[in-house]
């Protein structure tokens, strides 16, 4: 086992933890937090193939690194856009539930 | 070579340990905080999988500033959290989505493992074309060169989610300051590292960024840096969030994408392509983009923590 | 190796995404009154630009082909209009047009203010949307495509929320993580379709993949991901309170366009990336979905209180005939006569739907803006003070149910064909019935619409005639769709190696 | 002499180690917020101190072990910040009482 595929691994683990937690969590924050989770798994199969891609002098194969600076920018941006619409519903509501308002009630 | 190995073992484990502790605790603050250890730790299997600037953009974005921005979502919402829990989807529900988990992860590990070998690679095509770009970091002239297209339209959709959280403010608050006063406290701790640390921060900032050119760094790290020193002055209250509606701000967050374009388009007449840099002078228009994406990134992230305006100004 | 390279007006391709997206950056920066202008100038330059890309493509017979910086893929990225590009490009622009004017009368400054919310977030994500369905229906490269599948997230998700009312919120976010969920999917199979083939490319990928698990996992995870911004049935659950709870203008973009994005790369996974790789299962399964989602779909809409949730979830129901190209133009032997004609006929169902639906939403909001609400219960005899609303929302919903002569009718008869002819008669039969429950929630409509008032009909507020006029052109677009003839379209196989040996026979 | 060096590089970092559990165990077991923080600024300050003192003769160059010092001296700033703004949340909450 090397080092690539180990974390290979660890990313499909992680991968399946966050769809868990996204589908699982009631909550919108929990979700947004899986979400990220999630993110983190992805971005670590990427990681996997860079890593198995080393040649000419290269510790890795820089195109799929340079995928991932991007992707953490975008997971970000998504991150930022959530929580701002979380805030807001939290706000206006005074609750933070995905239900519809017939639905929230008991 | 054992050792590194068992550290690789012991890493992942804890990677793991970390992100179920994450999904299963109860409370959501602490599941946030558990969310920073998680990007750092994340951060050491990017240098273990030789990618240190991947590692320095996760520390930076995915546990620094995320961290930062889901810590305070966190703070906000603590009073809301009692009445979600009728709403947790039953036992039987819970278990089938768990078995479904299993086995996209387990699929995903039988892809992992039957990746061909060797593995295909752009390494040496992404390393016989640096002379051209007149970088020494294959990453930065992936980004700015080889798919300099896809960097600049990530730029676009960082304004967009920026103009996305401000159209969720009030109507009556447009134009005005993000968040609510901060109330400076002279003697504080805060207020007496946010004297000292920006200056370095600074410094910092503007090294990862120049030293991206041939080295791990560039213009992501580098201008979340400098976002974090921003955000850091602003809680603080040494420095006021500026209000939406300031000119010099909003050519400020534009800036780097600006540019971008610019040098993108002029490519059309002076080199053979858009985004195409003219022989000889890629190295300098790379920097000069770089440096205001630095700007701009900067000011991007610190707006999109501070949130939609919530003041309106006073005039 | 395939060595491409840039065609002589290839850059059309690049502008028909600087464009839009420049704009952003200058209406950000001027801001006020000023994005209001720089978007409505952007207007018919963008169309412009995409009749052009048509012409060009038409003209030339072959796809249009840009190499983004001379960047040879696969270490670069790059830009490619074949004949289905050609048409969407279009398509998106006239919609675009028709919701950028609608919406000048809801989203202009007021005078008192140097800059408001909702002028600015509409007019900069109106564009934002544009330039990211431009990128979507011209990117070559999986990841680039991923880039432009978030922008259309971020230029989509904040029009939901527009109007600033908690249950707009809530959809907004709801879709959002929908959305989310489905591009991190699409992201972790270009992961694995790299690290199997060392190449984002399209055409260098349908030269490498084979049938192997790395691809199996990868297309599944691509798919499931496309599927949940698709909103296909059963994931369609994010799709009616986000698109019935955005600005009228806001919507029509959201039915007509956005939805069709991520369908569009759906297609353009399977049919280029991973030609013939679809397995028959795999096929018949996303057909069966289809043929879910236009059942479901269409009854829930028959039920409705609401107009603009009604055409909400007739979108729902719509989306799935679009997946009757995957059991019906696709399959292991290519060549048959019946693929060339539901491949043509898929589009131009999605084409034709794109301006009934954009007709319909904006007819659904003139009326509401006349009433004050949009309780069909209550709309008895608003035909009579709006009569081009109600006849614009006829005519789309002539088109939705496949009655001649209409965009639908073709469509819909050249899958109804295609399905007979393909021994796969099953499609048939929920093609008609979706016809007659369409016929139903329509005329339901339509029957309140026209039938008498009980009691006096008072109007809130007056609508302008030119905003009317703009949903009955989207109706008749969609109608003029219905003169074409009834066979296989040479503009959409345009730049296909794979399919373009159907025509011939 | 560089097998004294490396005694010492060995001895300093593994002292540095031996703090940072110390610290991990304080932390985890002392009973309320303050006495915790005590036990966690022990390990940033001496074990990060003892680790980057270990590490200084291995550095590349005088660049490279300003570095290292400098990560120190930030450590010790952000660390002393954090320490002093949790403390007297946990005076205000009443916790450390």
């Amino acid at each position: 086992m090397n080092t690539a595929a180990l974390f290979g691994l660890l990313g499909a683990a992680l991968v399946g933890l966050g769809l868990f937690g996204l589908v699982v969590h009631p909550n919108p924050l929990r979700k947004i937090l899986a979400f990220n989770l999630l993110g983190g798994g992805v971005f670590l199969v990427f990681g996997a193939v860079a890593r198995r891609g080393a040649a000419a002098g290269m510790g890795g194969d820089p195109v799929p690194q340079a995928l991932v600076i991007t992707g953490l920018v975008v997971a970000f941006s998504a991150t930022a856009l959530a929580v701002s619409l979380l805030l807001r519903l939290f706000q206006e509501t005074g609750r933070t539930t995905l239900r519809d308002e017939d639905g929230g009630k008991p | 070579m054992t050792i590194s190995i068992a550290i690789d073992v012991g890493l992942a484990l804890l990677v793991l340990a970390v992100a179920a502790w994450i999904i299963a605790v109860r409370d959501a603050f602490a599941a946030v905080v558990g969310f920073v250890a998680y990007g750092l730790l994340l951060a050491l299997v990017w240098v273990r999988l030789a990618a240190v600037d991947v590692a320095l953009t996760e520390a930076a974005i995915g546990s620094g500033v995320t961290g930062g921005l889901l810590l305070a979502a966190a703070a906000r919402l603590r009073s809301s959290e009692a009445p979600a829990a009728n709403e947790r989807p039953g036992a039987t529900l819970r278990v089938l989505t768990a078995l479904l988990c299993a086995g996209i992860s387990l699929g995903l590990a039988v892809a992992v493992l039957s990746l061909p070998d060797p593995a295909p690679t752009l390494a040496p095509m992404a390393a016989a074309n640096l002379p051209a770009t007149g970088l020494g970091n294959g990453v930065t002239a992936v980004l700015l060169a080889y798919r300099a297209f896809d960097t600049l339209l990530e730029k676009v959709v960082l304004l967009l989610s920026l103009i996305g959280v401000w159209s969720l403010a009030p109507d009556r608050a447009w134009g005005g300051r993000p968040g609510p006063r901060r109330v400076v406290r002279p003697d504080g701790a805060l207020v007496f590292l946010t004297q000292l640390l920006p200056p370095v921060g600074i410094v910092v900032a503007i090294y990862i960024f120049w030293a991206g050119a041939d080295e791990p760094g560039g213009a992501f790290p580098g201008g979340t840096i400098l976002a974090a020193m921003w955000i850091l002055s602003m809680l603080a209250g040494l420095v006021e969030v500026p209000a939406i509606s300031r000119r010099s701000l909003r050519v400020v967050l534009v800036l780097g994408a600006a540019l971008f374009f610019a040098v993108g388009l002029a490519g059309f007449f002076v080199a053979d392509a858009f985004l195409a840099y003219p022989m000889g002078y890629a190295k300098p228009l790379i920097l000069v983009i770089e440096a205001a994406l630095v700007l701009s990134i900067a000011a991007i992230l610190g707006m999109l923590v501070a949130g939609p305006p919530e003041r309106t100004e006073e005039r | 190796m395939i060595a491409h390279a840039t065609t002589a007006s290839g850059f059309l391709l690049v502008l028909a995404i600087v464009f839009p997206a420049a704009g952003i950056l200058l209406a950000l920066t001027l801001g006020g009154r000023h994005a209001e202008r720089i978007t409505l100038a952007l207007l018919p330059v963008g169309t412009a630009v995409a009749i052009a890309i048509a012409c060009e493509v038409w003209r030339a017979g072959d796809a249009l082909v840009y190499l983004l910086g001379g960047w040879q893929p696969p270490l670069g990225v790059m830009l490619r209009a074949d004949g289905l590009s050609a048409v969407m490009l279009v398509t998106t622009s006239l919609v675009i047009c028709a919701a950028g004017l609608f919406g000048r009368a809801g989203f202009r400054t007021p005078e008192n203010l140097h800059e408001a919310r909702a002028p600015l977030a509409f007019w900069t994500l109106l564009l934002g949307v544009w330039a990211a369905l431009n990128a979507v229906f011209l990117g070559h490269d999986l990841f680039n495509l991923y880039v432009g599948l978030e922008l259309l997230t971020f230029g989509a998700v904040p029009l939901v929320a527009l109007s600033g009312r908690p249950e707009t919120l809530t959809a907004a976010l709801r879709y959002l993580l929908f959305a989310l969920l489905g591009s991190v999917l699409y992201l972790l199979g270009t992961a694995l379709l790299y690290g199997a083939h060392g190449t984002l490319d399209i055409a260098l990928l349908a030269a490498r993949v084979r049938p192997e698990p790395v691809a199996w996992v990868a297309a599944a995870l691509m798919t499931a991901g496309l599927l949940a911004k698709t909103a296909l049935f059963p994931l369609h659950l994010w799709l009616p309170p986000a698109h019935a709870g955005a600005p009228a203008a806001a919507s029509a973009v959201l039915s007509a366009l956005v939805v069709k994005g991520s369908f569009f790369l759906i297609v353009r996974l399977w049919f280029d990336a991973m030609p013939g790789l679809m397995p028959q299962a795999a096929a018949q399964l996303l057909g069966t979905l289809g043929a879910a989602a236009i059942l479901f779909g269409s009854v829930l809409a028959l039920r409705q209180a609401r107009l603009k949730l009604l055409i909400a979830y007739s979108t729902v129901a719509q989306i799935g005939y679009l997946f009757f190209l995957f059991p019906l133009a696709m399959g292991p032997d290519l060549g048959h006569s019946w693929q060339a004609a539901a491949w043509t006929g898929g589009w131009i169902q999605l084409v034709s739907h794109a301006f009934a639906k954009a007709a319909m939403f904006l007819a659904a909001g003139l009326i509401a803006e006349a009433v004050g609400h949009d309780r069909i219960a209550e709309l008895a005899g608003i035909g009579r003070a709006l009569p081009i609303s109600a006849l614009a929302f006829g005519l789309g919903g002539l088109s939705l149910m496949g009655v001649p002569p209409s965009g639908g009718f073709v469509a819909k008869w050249l899958l109804l064909t295609a399905a007979v002819e393909a021994g796969q008669w099953w499609w048939a039969l929920v093609m008609l019935a979706g016809g007659l429950l369409a016929g139903g929630y329509v005329f339901r409509v339509l029957g309140q619409l026209w039938g008498d008032a009980n009691g006096s009909l008072a109007l809130r507020a007056r609508v302008s005639r030119r905003r009317e006029a703009l949903a009955l052109a989207l109706a008749l677009c969609a109608l003029s769709l219905g003169f074409l003839p009834l066979q296989p379209n040479a503009l959409l196989q345009i730049g296909r190696p794979h399919a373009a040996e159907l025509v011939v026979r | 002499m560089s097998a004294l060096l490396d005694a010492f590089s060995v001895l300093a970092v593994s002292a540095g180690a031996f703090f940072f559990l110390a610290g991990t165990l304080g932390l985890l077991r002392f009973p309320d917020a303050l006495t915790r923080l005590h036990a966690l600024t022990k390990a940033d300050n001496l074990g990060l101190g003892l680790v980057v003192l270990g590490l200084l003769p291995r550095a590349e160059g005088p660049l490279a072990a300003l570095k290292l010092v400098a990560v120190w001296l930030l450590a010790q700033l952000a660390g002393a910040t954090v320490t002093q703004l949790i403390g007297r949340a946990a005076r205000r909450d009443g916790k450390a009482a």
